[in-house]
């Protein structure tokens, strides 16, 4: 054999050596619960958000003395949004790792990928992020403290009709969350005798917009509704949209005036209505976890999904204290189903028999650019969207 | 029954000009329809369309002369990009750093490296007989080092670098300014002495230099024009680096063009994944710019800053015209075109010629690259992304030609543009290549072929 | 090893090239004088035009030195036409894409003199006034002996000591073979140039050299005057196949 | 067959017929490479448990039958095609789409038809659509070759992705698709992961015997020899065009098999597992295993697997990073194999 | 000089009648009327550039005929396939030898025996027969112990060989040779030699380049004289070699 490919079976020999070497060191005292995130790739923003939200509560729960003496361990995988990698770390998680219960993820994509064999092996699913409105059937074991885009876009339809909006333009990032808010806005806007005159979408990858609006505004309609994925899409499209002479009304949902969003749009995003779900401002709980992680981490962004992921962990942890134990999923699963809690995104609310919780959305309007702060986030709440 | 090849060309030229007929005829329908979004169709067409055109131009450059797709192009238009935003990360959105004393010592080395190879190509030679091996090792060895470490600061200290950049660009002025003067003189005065030559020279040189550096260093807003050059500057060094320690070596063994190919998509891949790493992979905005306020022309919207990337890839054009039609390096660069052998033969060193096309060329890739992440946003794949849209204009416009390029560029933002009036928004990139396709498939020589 | 004569002003030396396992020139020792014309003949694939690739560091030279003036010459290709040799490849080989004049300024494009550019280009001119005449016309647009007479231009440009042409009549029509060898004779009388010229079209060039080699299957079997070649009838016996070669091992 | 450059001097000059020693040396190669490699999976199956190891083993099997088919093209053709993820797309669309139980009460507007196949109806469907657009793909793309080629195969893979994504009416977009059937024959079911491994490398082992029949037939002879020389191989009366076509769409068809195998074993599917991306990490795989060898090519796609799985396990390495870690060190191989050994590992074709 | 016609069809293998071709402006082959008789061996000789080179390429249709007619066995072609050529009896070699670089030497030759139906040829794996006749083949041209290299492994001459043991492997009526005596060493050309000289007892016919003048002589039964693209004079071997202005074409003005 030449010296070179004596090098290669060497390379191929030390790559094998590394996988190997590399051990893990767990101690068995402490509760272990997965946590699959989208950490690259078109979910970063929000499973970046999520995870670091709950090595917080984690953290936090473990300075006060774990769980009855017992520490929280989170073993955390990359679920990148794809159904694959969200059955691979699924996988990983539950065959190496040997956890029950995971927390997430955050995609709905990824969820429901992995939801078929969580309800198989009987392994809890629980997210604080996945909207999608079909995971809500996905099973007996699949959790989620987020609130369906069926609700949200029941909220949103009936807003554009109580504001006049007659004639609606849309568009759609082509990612399975973004497609769900407009499906069901439009819905329920349609359902009110509005009529979408025209629509567009853009994969998630592209950053120039100008084409699609044009083609909105020469539509002519009364209003331009936006449902993004990701904040900076969200933001640009604003921003494109102003620059390119729209001045009629803006609606979106949370991800439009999330804190990047804001930021990317700067004074363009003035006047842009939102129907989300946003962290009371008189819960104290919620205030002091914002403040919290931006001691910690220097920024906010998407509040009340951070203030959900914060809630999973302390219902997690409610739960394994009464179950005491991290590989009973179905005693963890029954305590779910009854527990009520509350927390930072809201008080005394409890999973229906889908896994579902219910709680308000609310219309916030963006503030101009020099009164936004820090602690208002860009937006004022124009309190609940009307019910009819 | 194979037909002959004139019948073939015959046939491809009348499907060509039915289709061009059929899409102007698409167009003109269009435009009578709704005037207002032809025109705003037009304004987007040609923003997008100046940056396609840059890239085109360098793509077509650096093609014509090595006769490689050299994907490391792609790359290169993202470095520009995020290089501005590693240098202005504290004026964008999120607010944080990402400086990162690593990526900096890499880039310094990389900037040293070329220099090094640069002075050893200039000068080692020509000086070999005047001063002793050791001492111009030495001499080189300093230039480089003090080069590396300045290169390293200025990565290293984004919130100064006006400061930092002054002196370098005080001397450039003064360098310049001298010789403008001398040359003047010279051209005026013909019978100006040596000595008032110099010394009118190196006063007002010093002087202007002087002069730029003390404006520069008081003016902290140039910081974002001051990342331009920087970026753009590291991303062509890249590009040299690669040239002088990969592509050299392969070209030398290469039995296909395809191995250069698949080693350069492994640089993008490579590059393309490491920014993803150092940047996240998340779309990032750049810092504004001048001009990022619309202006209504015609009832349509257009922002200053696209009609100055317009002006960047009229003048990016006028330029390499200039350069390649005008000058010797220019003439030197088409030969070698032509024939790298004969180049040789003839006197020149192909490697260093070559070497500065690459730098060109990635200074094209790295000016479109933050051009368009100004006017939209940054992120990882947009090199990719980028590259393929260059090299579709490169084809449609005819592989090789400066002229092909521009055309092209605007060309096919145009067709992107207009291509949706119809068809919903997001089938653009299927577009572009269907177009890619039935240009090669029937038109492989472009719009404007070569020569 | 032959000593250095020293009115060799080009001397190659036991010279050997290969390409891989193929043996293209073994052991060539020839030398060409001031002022000379020097013919390099042979049938194809005899490894002459490897003698003047092996020179310009074109061909992988494995064994054997080259002298310039005494003096090795161990330069890249293209510092080699600095030290006063031009090459005229094979085929021509202009730049298509460049026009006349440029093709002629390409001849010494390390050249920052301007004027002195100019001052070599009308020189060159004058001795093809064809090229004048078309000067502004791309390359590509000429005939196949106006393109030779540009190849030869821009070898010229260089001013220098020595020319290589490198089959300057390939796949020209006869009438142009012929004013192509009057047009190196030219040169050699007018400039004074030493040339060596390698070529296969034995009659027309043997008419216009001061002395000529022979190779065959990369070896060279003659070396003499054109009276001494046509005496000795050698170019029958290399050209229409009647000579004993020796039977080297095959490779 | 072929032989290798490689070879210990001395032990040549012993060795009576040259070509025996370099098979031998090209045999070490191999061998080696696979210990080392089977060494590796097997010590992280014991190591990682078995669960884990299955699934890594069905998305080897995945990886390991788009490459092996990739190869016929890229490998034995020549033809450097970056677009094959959109074959496997095609696969696993149909396969989706026809055995696809959802019931989409909810989703009121992107509700896509079912039809509740069962898997192993709905993959013939699959592959034989594969098939049909290479086939028009193909009759295209025949003209172009080398550098040419590679740059339509890139628009093909763009194209590919945004139909997947944007057909809405068929795909359902964005939304992806779910439950899509296990496989299942009669009354076995394929629905555990062991089992559906086991189907996999029974898939895997057929694509396999499939490329081995057809390069070891005259017809394989003949594409390597397309490859060498397109206008020689014509002159000695083969229908080049109609050869190359032929072994793309035999390629396609493969990779179609792959798609719907995929499509099944995630039950879920939607376009971002389609991108042009992976379609470039594909062609790497198979330059990384080596060239005209489906050996070779199954090694690639199991290093590559252990690469991206083994890195998780890096102290130094944030989670989120391994895979743009991996394709890091996918660019850098790529290149140094471009400039060492651009046959790739066990090839027997230099690009 | 003498004017022939397709009645003639019988006596020569191949025929071309105004044939031409053109790069650019470059007249490589000009109106070219030539008759290559059954059964001998025919040689082209001329100047470099006189388009001999281009004859080949058209007659075994690598290149498309600007003008003019092919008559194969009588059947006058306007258009050459390639693939069509083994049809028409017809094979080649190229100048600068385009073997199958990185396949073995036996495939080498294999390819050109095998199946040339796709369907076929996925279910065919090497028969005895063709088996026996690649050992053959290889032992003829002396390259059976190198069968298992790579052809890009090989020396020039070996090469040479091989690609003309390819050709012969095809069995057909006409042979093309691209100057398959060039930068040959003795012991090789006289191996080729031996098999042209074969291939013509086998009642072939056998066309070739050749700048050689002593195999000319030796070997060729009708000699072709081009000049610029033109035919200059054919006939005899040795009755042409004595004609004066084949002198002056050849050697000089």
């Amino acid at each position: 054999m030449s010296i070179r490919q004596i090098a290669l079976v060497c390379l191929l020999g030390a790559l094998a050596l590394l996988a190997v070497a590399c051990g893990d060191d767990a101690s068995d005292e402490s509760f272990k619960i997965g946590v699959m995130e989208s950490l690259t790739g078109p979910g970063e923003t929000y499973g970046t958000v999520s995870s670091q939200a709950k090595q917080m509560a984690v953290d936090e729960i473990n300075a006060a003395g774990g769980i009855d003496g017992r520490m929280i361990e989170l073993i955390v995988q990359d679920s990148k949004c794809s159904a694959q990698d969200a059955i691979t770390a699924y996988n990983k998680l539950t065959d190496v790792d040997g956890v029950k219960i995971i927390l997430g993820t955050s995609c709905s994509g990824a969820m429901l990928g992995a939801a078929p064999l969580a309800e198989a092996d009987g392994v809890v699913l629980f997210s604080g992020l996945a909207t999608n409105p079909d995971i809500a059937e996905a099973g007996d074991y699949i959790f989620r403290t987020a609130m369906s885009d069926a609700l949200l876009g029941i909220d949103t339809g009936n807003e554009l009709w109580a504001d006049g909006i007659r004639t609606l333009a849309t568009i759609t990032e082509a990612t399975d969350y973004a497609e769900g808010v407009r499906r069901t806005s439009v819905a329920q806007f349609e359902k009110l005798g509005g009529e979408v005159v025209a629509e567009e979408r853009y994969p998630s990858d592209i950053t120039d917009f100008r084409s699609q609006l044009t083609k909105l505004i020469n539509a002519n309609p009364d209003a331009l509704h936006i449902a993004a994925q990701q904040e900076f899409s969200g933001g640009t499209i604003v921003k494109q949209a102003r620059e390119l002479g729209f001045d009629g009304p803006i609606y979106g949902e949370i991800v439009v005036v999330g804190t990047t969003a804001l930021e990317v749009a700067g004074e363009a995003a003035t006047g842009v209505k939102a129907i989300a779900a946003v962290l009371d401002p008189d819960n104290q709980m919620a205030q002091e976890v914002l403040r919290n992680f931006r001691a910690r981490y220097d920024y906010v962004t998407l509040p009340w999904y951070l203030g959900s992921a914060y809630d999973d962990v302390y219902i997690t942890a409610e739960c394994l204290r009464q179950t005491g134990d991290d590989q009973d999923a179905d005693g963890f699963r029954d305590c779910l189903y009854d527990i009520t809690w509350s927390g930072a995104i809201g008080e005394n609310y409890s999973f229906d028999e889908k896994g579902e919780i219910s709680l308000s959305n609310v219309v916030v309007e963006v503030l101009p650019l020099a009164e936004r702060t820090e602690e208002n986030q860009g937006y004022k709440s124009l309190g609940q969207a009307p019910t009819k | 029954m194979l037909r002959s090849a004139a019948y073939r060309e015959r046939r491809g030229r009348i499907l060509a000009a039915s289709l061009t007929t059929a899409a102007a005829a698409y167009v003109v329908w269009k435009i009578t329809e709704s005037p207002d979004q032809a025109v705003q169709f037009a304004f987007n067409g040609l923003s997008v369309g100046a940056v396609y055109a840059l890239l085109a131009l360098g793509f077509t450059l650096v093609y014509s002369t090595v006769w490689f797709f050299d994907l490391y192009y792609g790359a290169a238009a993202a470095m520009g990009a995020y290089g501005v935003f590693y240098l202005r990360t504290s004026e964008t959105v999120g607010g944080s750093h990402v400086n990162n004393p690593y990526v900096s010592a890499l880039f310094a080395l990389v900037v040293a490296g070329v220099v090094a190879w640069a002075l050893y190509e200039a000068f080692f030679i020509r000086m070999q007989g005047r001063f002793t091996r050791k001492s111009l090792y030495i001499a080189g060895g300093t230039l480089t080092g003090a080069t590396g470490i300045y290169t390293g600061f200025i990565l290293a200290s984004p919130d100064y670098l006006h400061l930092l950049l002054a002196p370098a660009v005080g001397a450039t002025a003064a360098v310049v300014a001298g010789w403008v003067v001398s040359r003047v003189i010279q051209r005026l005065f013909s019978k100006a002495g040596r000595t008032t030559l110099l010394a009118a020279s190196v006063i007002v040189g010093s002087l202007l230099g002087a002069c730029c550096g003390l404006l520069l260093a008081g003016a902290p807003g140039s910081r974002l024009y001051l990342s331009w050059a920087v970026s753009c500057l590291v991303a062509g060094a890249v590009g040299v680096a690669l040239y002088r320690g990969l592509y050299v070596y392969m070209r030398k063994r290469a039995r296909s063009p395809l191995i250069m190919l698949v080693a350069s998509l492994g640089v993008l891949l490579a590059i393309t994944a490491a920014t993803a790493i150092v940047f996240e992979s998340a779309p990032r905005p750049l810092p504004r710019a001048f001009g990022s306020e619309p202006w209504t022309i015609w009832g349509s919207n257009i922002k200053g800053f696209n009609i100055f990337t317009i002006g960047v890839a009229i003048a990016g054009f006028l330029g390499l015209l200039f350069l390649l039609k005008r000058t010797s390096l220019g003439r030197t660069i088409r030969a070698i075109g032509d024939d790298e052998e004969v180049a040789k033969v003839v006197g020149i060193n192909t490697t260093v010629v070559i070497a500065i096309v690459f730098f060109i060329g990635a200074v094209f890739a790295a000016a479109a690259g933050l051009l368009s992440g100004h006017d939209t946003a940054i992120q990882p794949r947009m090199g990719l992304l980028l590259m393929l849209k260059g090299w579709i204009a490169s084809v449609v416009g005819g592989m090789g030609n400066l002229y092909g390029a521009v055309v092209g560029g605007f060309a096919l933002g145009m067709v992107e543009q207009f291509g949706i009036w119809d068809l919903a928004g997001e089938w653009k990139d299927v577009i572009s290549f269907v177009i890619l396709i039935l240009f090669l498939s029937f038109w492989p020589r472009g719009l404007l072929p070569r020569g | 090893m032959a000593s250095l004569n020293d009115s060799f002003i080009l001397e190659m030396v036991n010279v050997s090239v290969r390409y891989g396992a193929v043996s293209a020139l073994e052991d060539a020792c020839l030398g060409v004088r001031k002022g000379e014309v020097v013919a390099v003949m042979g049938p194809n694939g005899a490894g002459k035009s490897t003698v003047l690739k092996g020179l310009m560091g074109l061909a992988p030279v494995v064994a054997g030195q080259v002298y310039w003036r005494g003096e090795r010459l161990t330069s890249a290709t293209h510092e080699i036409v600095k030290h006063g040799i031009a090459f005229v490849p094979q085929g021509r080989r202009l730049f298509t894409h460049l026009t006349i004049e440029e093709n002629l300024e390409m001849g010494c494009p390390y050249l920052r003199d301007r004027p002195e550019v100019r001052r070599r280009m009308d020189s060159v001119m004058e001795l093809f006034p064809v090229l004048h005449q078309k000067r502004r016309d791309l390359a590509s647009q000429m005939s196949g002996g106006q393109q030779q007479m540009l190849a030869l231009g821009r070898g010229l440009m260089a001013n220098p000591e020595l020319l290589l042409l490198d089959e300057p009549t390939l796949g020209l029509a006869p009438n142009i073979v012929k004013e192509v060898f009057q047009t190196v004779a030219l040169i050699s009388e007018r400039l004074g140039t030493t040339i060596m010229v390698v070529e296969h079209n034995i009659k027309g060039v043997l008419d216009i050299v001061d002395r000529a080699y022979i190779l065959d299957t990369g070896r060279i079997v003659f070396e003499g005057t054109p009276a001494s070649v046509r005496e000795t009838n050698i170019l029958a016996e290399v050209f229409l196949g009647k000579v004993q070669r020796a039977d080297p091992d095959e490779p | 067959m072929s032989t290798d450059s490689g070879g210990v001097g001395s032990l040549m000059r012993a060795a009576r017929e040259p070509g025996v020693f370099m098979r031998l040396a090209r045999g070490n190669l191999e061998l080696w490479a696979n210990l080392v490699v089977i060494t590796w999976a097997v010590a992280f199956a014991i190591w990682q448990g078995s669960g884990f190891a299955i699934t890594l083993g069905t998305v080897f099997a995945i990886w390991a039958i788009l490459a092996v088919s990739l190869n016929l093209v890229v490998g034995f053709t020549g033809l450097l095609s970056v677009g094959h993820i959109g074959f496997f797309g095609i696969g696993a669309y149909t396969v989706a789409i026809l055995t696809s139980n959802a019931q989409y009460e909810q989703l009121r507007t992107e509700a896509i038809p079912t039809f509740g196949w069962p898997f192993f109806a709905a993959l013939p469907v699959g592959i034989v659509l594969a098939g049909l657009t290479a086939i028009a793909v193909g009759v295209v793309f025949n003209r172009f070759r080398d550098d040419i080629f590679v740059l339509v195969s890139f628009g093909f893979a763009v194209i590919c992705f945004n139909v997947f994504l944007n057909s809405r009416a068929l795909t359902r977009g964005a939304f992806g698709i779910h439950e899509i059937a296990k496989p299942e024959i009669g009354s076995v079911a394929f629905g555990s992961e062991v089992a559906f491994l086991i189907l996999a490398l029974v898939f895997l082992a057929v694509v396999v015997l499939i490329s081995w029949f057809i390069v070891s037939s005259s017809f394989g002879r003949v594409l390597t020899a397309i490859r060498e020389d397109e206008r020689a191989t014509e002159v000695f009366g083969y229908q080049v065009t109609h050869f190359k076509l032929t072994v793309w769409v035999i390629s396609a068809m493969m990779a179609a098999a792959a798609g719907g195998l995929f499509a099944s074993w995630t039950t879920f599917i939607d376009p971002n597992s389609f991108i042009l991306l992976e379609s470039i990490l594909l062609v790497s795989i198979v330059i990384l295993g080596g060239l005209a060898t489906i050996w070779g090519s199954i090694l690639g796609a199991m290093a590559f697997v252990l690469l991206e799985e083994g890195m998780r396990f890096l102290p130094f390495l944030p989670d989120e990073y391994v895979g743009q870690a991996r394709q890091v060190i996918l660019g850098v191989l790529l290149v140094l194999l471009m400039l060492f050994r651009p046959q790739g590992l066990l090839g027997r074709y230099r690009l | 000089m003498s004017t022939r016609t397709e009645r003639d069809g019988g006596r020569f293998a191949l025929e071309t009648i105004e044939v031409a071709k053109h790069f650019g402006g470059v007249h490589a082959v000009d109106g070219l009327s030539i008759a290559i008789p059954r059964g001998k061996i025919t040689c082209v000789v001329g100047p470099n550039g006189s388009g001999k080179s281009t004859l080949i390429n058209l007659l075994s249709g690598m290149l498309p005929l600007d003008g003019g007619v092919v008559v194969v066995d009588g059947v006058r072609l306007r258009v050459i396939k390639p693939h069509e050529t083994p049809g028409l009896g017809i094979t080649r070699t190229f100048q600068d030898v385009r073997l199958f670089d990185q396949i073995s030497v036996w495939d080498n030759i294999m390819v050109v025996l095998t199946e040339r139906r796709l369907l076929p040829a996925l279910l065919e794996r090497g028969k005895s027969g063709q088996r026996e006749r690649t050992e053959e083949i290889l032992r003829s041209v002396g390259m059976w112990e190198k069968r298992r290299s790579l052809a890009m492994d090989l020396s020039y001459g070996q090469r040479k060989l091989l690609e003309i043991g390819r050709a012969m492997a095809l069995n057909v009526n006409t042979y093309l040779f691209d100057e398959p005596f060039a930068g040959l060493f003795p012991q090789m050309l006289e191996r080729v030699k031996g098999i042209v000289r074969q291939l013509r007892n086998e009642g072939r016919t056998i066309l070739f380049i050749s700048h050689n003048m002593d195999i000319v002589r030796e070997l060729s039964d009708h000699l072709i004289v081009m000049d610029s693209g033109k035919l200059l004079t054919e006939g005899d071997a040795e009755e042409v070699l004595a004609q004066p202005e084949v002198i002056e074409a050849y050697l000089g003005v």
